[in-house]
């Protein structure tokens, strides 16, 4: 049994074919046995499109080692191919020399017809990669022989068996999965009997065939002490709201508009009511923003959710919002654009809008978070930020990060974030809405209900202290500076910018949002192989670090790798008149560390 | 309800200027509200009033109570969020027939659909009054205005028929010249249980002056216009001398002594869906409560849900839910 | 109307792969519609179809004609703009219930009452399906879903009332699983000068399965529905044995051989606005078409006006536009 | 009688008092003496506010001369107070030691109280102003005393008497005006006599008291041979895309929701409907926007008209447009911002969201008028662009020049603009939709009702040539990449930049937009006192003239002066990474020649 450092594994078959679901157990069982591990979800756009065919493909990937992951990896050692449609979809990615594992049973004239193929491609594949062939349903069939559930029930357990198959090969622990399908089956002991036997069926198989030549071995890593569990972007982003409501002691109410990829931070929200959370589905986008800014104006730590072409909808309320000087957060899960684009994908776009997609001078908060983890963290400051500055805060995420997931240590909840200093007027005589905080010139928080801080606000410009409307041209000068400078101000609240990697390097690497995975791993990398580089990843954006500038000017060369245009880069020229080079990517995929290397490798 | 039976008008005033045209329709609202608030009894301060933008959406700049003159067409969104935030709170929405119907009218009927228990007072002067004078969603057909110098010619928008079609559970009419009718509808829908829409045919006295005369001048509208009052037969005229009866799915005009005249009761869908195709011109138009019923108050239920999985799985711990699952151990 | 009589569903179908789930209603409906297309005989170039965002959105991408598969809940807006530039045009509007009455029911509710010549089929499975199932505003109350996981608790919006309450010169409803009904409907919305709504029932086998089975279900139906026919008794049941009557503002079951038994009027509003009362809660639901009356044709007008300009001042030139009013020379 | 190169005159008074008449009056005067001139309207927010309160006062304020008048003036020399609260509203802005005529009569008690003036201003006005008083409510009614009208209806005709007084201080033809009554109110002789009595009454009076101590002359200009006309931005806007569609021979469509300051182009395209304009109020923005992308897929030259709030709502619909690559012009009146912000001021402050307000990448080409006149002329090039290009254009106006006026001189149709180039495909077989022209990227039109030309389109991804959904990685990075070329492309058809004032100069002002008036004319002044400046007024902000960047380049002082917080200045740094300096004003007001003037010269 041979040591290996680190495996990229996919799994890959038709919609109906569960694959997420044998996904998940591999990375649950991979955490629970000590390795480092991130994984990803690449779901088709049609619902369920036609069986066998590539529309309708799903597909997992999991990428775990005995040293420190920080992506789902750039290309599988190993595929799942539980049909011919799945081998076209993802055969490009495998690494050259890779391991492919392919249901024989599907691999038919039908199966060949429904993918498009125009003939049979195992016997080329065999040229470049080791193809394992099973009748991985009729092995499974067979297996189940004595079982009683019809031909379809059995058949559809071939994922099991196919996992069964990988957990030889890696020599993965059955139990956590065997236990998992007894606490999800329980109640059919039928079928929680057949899923089980599936598993260890494949498991056998793979030993008797010798499956993967010999079996490998992936040790425990390295990982910092501590209780941990799987979590992705989307719900470490609704549980980074939850805890900083109850940080906070503030109601937190959520109004939201399904769309791809946000729309599990609502369910996850809608399923913890009992955390008194407050969800509304409203009729689109302008209603869910609208109903935030009316849940803020009433007291609430208040959310909404979207992605690209449902922020651009939110940008008359948001913008009401910024006016009113209202704390609220925006999150936007950015997807593929422009328009409706690539629903499905990842892309990092929508951070001019984000920053500037407003009428008039409308500046606010924007941040983003860098893992599925930090969505957490986020979160938190997202909703810190907005209560103590009284402002809507846009938090950026991606599909990537959204749907992603990895090992998250717990954080200690009483240590390890401050307490949100709630900023409420208490009741007084001749109340001034809008009279500042001469620090932080945030102004205070007037709760509709309270005796004696009646007001009125609007979207008109307004007196500076009284808040009336004011068409004065000296105090609407007077208000737009202040709005911009209490955004400045922020600067003073949120930690300086680290640089990582070798701080000392003459070139820098650039980055925001999720792309830190394979950008820190790259420069890690590049440093070990000697070529010196240094790192920074933002995730205040707006407003930036107060000591970035002075860091990046520190740099000979800068280079601002996105998944987009150019838009952080032509952020950065604009602040601090630099001039960045630029390393982009816009294929509705995210970065591979390979890539990042290659760039700054190839001197 | 009336839990400060010492409030007067004079306490739901602002300090701010009202600033309509002079002889506007407004006023009369305005007061006719405040009088309305008064009496109901709600303290200023548990008052929230939301508008969009309009000439009729400066509204809550002048009550002296919580508010909030929003963006044009979303102020049922906003007050949406504002009442399940604080469902204490006696919220007010204040729209015009360009804010509530135009631009807003999709938010307008889905806060009809989900039924919370706030308040609508939508000014219908069937114009655009603060942006000059542009034909609205309840222009009559042939409006002259500056975007329709040739007249206008799509059908307009029905309120009553529109609150009908969302499933409005209240949904009452009344005119600017009659501040009793305005303030006894106004106190009607406050008493309701959800959301009451209440339509106000109001001049426009610079861009569409008189629009309303056949039934809101003294003079002629007892002709043209059935008050209604549940319980009471659909009896209309200057001298009360005619009645409504329906006959093969037509309205008809009969003595007021028939025996055929409808009995007004609004809590029957069918009745007030008939009563909602009576446009003044193939009948009188009603003013009153056209429609009442009772029916799940959104927020009551929103909050119960939040109750019962509060009941079911306890008030919900950060640090359990984080514990709660699949979690490991690395040491 | 039939200008081409060799058309087939055929010359209807695009050569793009259909991507629905199997067993989706979806497919039912398309095939309809395509059949009734090529009944109707317009040539594929002289149709245009517009949809929104939606898994029943993508169906203009399979039909052979022009079309747009726009952005979520505009194409009633998109679909104003095609055919008011080209009144010529045989515009489509394909919707579905998230889609027209979420995000786009206030654009639906216009173009109803703008009256503009174009047929809208919207495809109502009660819930959203494109984006994985989240419950929609014609959800009944209880479902649950991934946003509603203890029940959503909201009132759905009735198409029937909310196209009524927007002045619909055209409303029908029918089922995805009678493709004869469905032609049929389709047909006759497509003869109707003026905005024509049809609601088709529509399954989602894979978030909502079974929603509409009590009137779409070949077994049931019957007994749940009424289907209309223009001068025809609303008589219902597997036997053809029940009839409907108003008594006193509320529909009563009757033997079919009743003398009050109701004869369907689609042109009579007040009948129509009845009937779009029928839920299938309170008796059966009505199939076919609720609603039918002339009403003027948006474009009609809009051309009209732009021609008696054209009359009465000539064809506009710009050099005589500029030289027009207040000019003067400097030498 | 004293020779004057310029004066400013302001008229001001109740919403009911007919300034809006006068100033017109004044200024077509004018115009026909041979004076060059600039106007400018300043309506209160409300319809109309109270009477005799400052909300409810109206002005209106000419700048003529007998020398090239570029802005409406900077401060007014003689102010027209019909009301105290016109004095108040009005006062601060006027020029040291100016004139100002006040109607005595409606100087009394309840005046100053309506106004809010706690006392009688006149006496400690008369110490730093020329005040002329005079009765012309009573002196009008007086002089129609035979006249058969009632006595509100004579006191109505006071405008004409204000400016009888007016006409005589600065020599002005009565002329005009009486020709105009007589076309105006001839229907009705009594209205028609007593307003030509009133002006004439006026007149005589200033005459007799000898009201400017004595009276001017102001010069005819010397101004370019031609025929003139008066005309406002939102005027000169509707007709150039009337001329437009004439030039090109496509149907002028325009989809749109009324807002201030924008309806009136709305207003100005629907009184037009003989030539055959196509205008559609729809019931919201979105909704205008949307119809203008199905008229444009339609086939027709489709616009829509908004401002700021409206222009925001438009986000999603016209990002749908930029990916379906139709042609189109979406114009943005702007107004103060942000939300409803101050809608009947000026503000420069919508150029980020016009070029990054849209999610994903999203470019389109965005460009601005200078001047009410040059509206026509970009009206025009937004739309030959849009068309030769399949892009839609944003452009931006503002309340400024969108209200204001100046003398056009009308252009020779024939020669002063080029033909624009339509690019209709022709039917044929197998088309393929977003096939590109090699040399411009542009794809061809293919007009619905065209036999063989059906195609479908949508705002999902689409392959290169077929137009066909595509979730293909390296086809959607072509994809953002050709569109972001075509845009570029577009440099090539538009001209290159001019540099005005001393090209040679070491410092360079930069503007844009409706600020050129008062800064070319600070520039000119500079230069002829020996401060050397150069003038870069950018017309083309998307994308930029290929010429500007060395031009910038060759300057060692660049300073962007905008009615914003520095959003060109931003621009600018980030396309070109320079370092330029800011001068802004956020008062919903335009720049005055004096403030670029001091800005630059105190060196
Ligand atoms: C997003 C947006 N679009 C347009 C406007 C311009 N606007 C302000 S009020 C209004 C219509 C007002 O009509 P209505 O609601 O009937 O109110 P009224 O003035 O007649 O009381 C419009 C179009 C705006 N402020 N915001
Ligand atoms: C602006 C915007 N908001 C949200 C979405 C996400 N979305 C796409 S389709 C859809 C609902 C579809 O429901 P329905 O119209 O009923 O169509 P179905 O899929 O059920 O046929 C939603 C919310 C989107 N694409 N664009
Ligand atoms: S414009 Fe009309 S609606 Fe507006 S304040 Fe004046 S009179 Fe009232
Ligand atoms: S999700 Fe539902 S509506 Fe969508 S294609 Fe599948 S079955 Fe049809
Ligand atoms: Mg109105
Ligand atoms: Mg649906």
């Amino acid at each position: 049994m041979k040591d290996l450092d680190q495996v990229v594994i996919r799994f890959s078959g038709d919609s109906g074919d569960g694959m997420q679901l044998t996904g998940t157990q591999f990375s649950n069982t991979s955490a629970q046995m000590g390795n480092d591990l991130a994984t990803f979800p690449d779901f088709p756009a049609e619902i369920r499109a036609p069986q066998g065919t590539v529309a309708g493909v799903s597909g997992f990937q999991i990428h775990f080692g005995a040293v420190e992951i920080s992506t789902p990896g750039d290309e599988p050692d190993v595929l799942v191919a539980m049909n011919p449609a799945a081998l076209k979809a993802n055969i490009t990615d495998v690494k050259k020399g890779g391991t492919i594992i392919i249901n024989e049973d599907a691999f038919n004239d039908l199966g060949y017809k429904k993918a498009g193929y125009a003939e049979e491609p195992i016997t080329k594949l065999e040229k470049e990669y080791r193809v394992i062939n099973a009748k991985i349903t009729s092995q499974t069939k067979e297996a189940l022989a004595e079982v009683e559930l019809d031909s379809k029930s059995k058949a559809r357990c071939k994922n099991f068996y196919a996992l069964g198959m990988t957990y030889f090969m890696f020599s993965r622990d059955l139990k956590p999965t065997l236990e998992w399908i007894q606490i999800k089956f329980g109640h059919n002991k039928i079928l929680s009997e057949a899923n089980a036997m599936a598993l260890k069926a494949g498991y056998h198989f793979a030993d008797t065939i010798e499956a993967s030549g010999e079996s490998y071995k992936i040790n425990p890593a390295t990982i910092e002490k501590g209780i941990y569990r799987q979590i992705s972007g989307n719900t470490a982003l609704a549980w980074g709201f939850m805890y900083a409501a109850e940080n906070s002691g503030l109601d937190l109410f959520l109004g939201s508009y399904p769309i791809t990829p946000a729309s599990d931070i609502l369910h996850e929200l809608a399923a913890h009511k009992n955390f008194n959370i407050k969800t509304f589905q409203a009729e689109d986008e302008i209603a869910a923003m609208s109903s935030a800014v009316g849940a803020a104006y009433a007291g609430a730590l208040a959310l909404t959710t979207s992605s690209g072409p449902g922020i651009a909808l939110k940008s008359e309320a948001l913008n009401l919002a910024m006016m009113l000087e209202l704390p609220l957060v925006v999150v936007d899960v950015q997807r593929g654009g422009p328009s409706t684009g690539l629903p499905t994908k990842t892309e990092q776009s929508d951070l001019n809008m984000a920053l500037y997609g407003r009428n008039g001078e409308s500046p606010i908060i924007v941040l983003a978070a860098k893992s599925p983890s930090d969505c957490f963290k986020m979160a938190f400051e997202a909703s810190r930020l907005a209560i103590e500055h009284m402002t809507p805060v846009m938090l950026l995420t991606d599909g990537y990060i959204a749907n992603g997931s990895t090992p998250w240590r717990l954080p200690d909840l009483d240590k390890d974030f401050p307490q949100i200093k709630v900023n409420k007027a208490e009741p007084q005589e001749n109340f001034l809405p809008y009279k500042r905080n001469p620090e932080n010139l945030v102004r205070q928080w007037a709760i509709p209900g309270t005796e004696n801080l009646m007001h009125r606000v609007g979207g008109l410009e307004k007196e500076n202290d009284t808040g009336n409307v004011s068409y004065d041209p000296a105090n609407h000068e007077l208000m737009v500076t202040l709005r911009e400078e209490k955004i400045n101000k922020v600067a003073l609240n949120i930690p300086d910018q680290k640089v990582t990697g070798n701080p000392n390097a003459k070139r820098c690497l650039v980055s925001w949002g999720g792309t830190y995975g394979s950008v820190s791993k790259a420069v890690e990398n590049l440093n070990k192989d000697g070529i010196e580089m240094a790192h920074i990843h933002i995730k205040y954006l707006n407003p930036l670090p107060k000591n970035l500038e002075s860091l990046l000017r520190g740099f000979e060369e800068i280079t601002v790798c996105e998944l987009n245009r150019g838009q952080l880069a032509g952020y950065l020229n604009s602040k601090f008149s630099l001039n960045v080079k630029k390393y982009n990517k816009v294929q509705g995929k995210p970065f591979k560390e390979r890539e990042i290397y290659q760039l700054m490798g190839d001197l | 309800m009336s839990e400060n039976p010492k409030l007067t008008k004079k306490d739901f005033m602002s300090d701010q200027e009202v600033k309509w045209c002079p002889g506007c329709g407004d006023y009369a609202i305005l007061a006719a509200a405040q009088s309305a608030m008064a009496k109901i009894g709600v303290p200023p301060h548990q008052v929230c009033v939301v508008s969009g933008i309009g000439c009729s959406s400066r509204f809550p700049y002048y009550v002296s109570s919580y508010g909030m003159h929003s963006i044009h067409g979303r102020a049922p969104a906003v007050a949406s969020g504002v009442k399940l935030q604080n469902p204490e709170l006696s919220v007010w929405i204040v729209t015009g027939d360009g804010d509530g119907l135009s631009i807003g009218g999709n938010h307008l009927a889905h806060i009809l659909r989900r039924n919370l228990d706030v308040n609508i007072i939508l000014f219908n002067n069937e114009i655009y009054g603060l942006t000059k004078g542009q034909y609205s969603p309840t222009s009559q057909q042939g409006t002259k205005t500056k975007s329709t110098p040739f007249g206008s010619f799509d059908r307009p928008f029905s309120p009553a028929k529109f609150a009908m079609g969302a499933g409005a559970s209240f949904f009452a009419r009344t005119i600017d010249t009659d501040p009793k009718h305005m303030m006894d509808v106004f106190m009607q829908a406050a008493a309701h249980k959800g959301t009451s829409l209440i339509e106000v045919f109001q001049n426009c006295i610079i861009f569409n002056d008189g629009v309303h005369d056949d039934f809101t001048n003294r003079k002629v509208r007892d002709e043209h216009t059935v008050r209604l009052e549940e319980g009471k037969p659909l009896i209309y005229g200057a001298d009360q001398d005619k009645a409504l009866c329906l006959e093969n799915f037509e309205f008809k005009t009969i003595p007021a002594d028939s025996e055929k005249c409808i009995t007004h009761d609004p809590s029957n869908k069918n009745l007030a869906s008939l009563l909602s195709n009576l446009d003044g011109h193939n009948g009188p138009i009603p003013l009153g409560v056209l429609q009442k019923f009772e029916a799940p108050i959104y927020e009551e239920d929103f909050y119960s849900q939040i109750e019962a999985q509060v009941a079911k799985k306890g008030a919900g711990k950060m640090k359990d839910l984080l514990m709660s699952g699949n979690t490991w151990k690395v040491d």
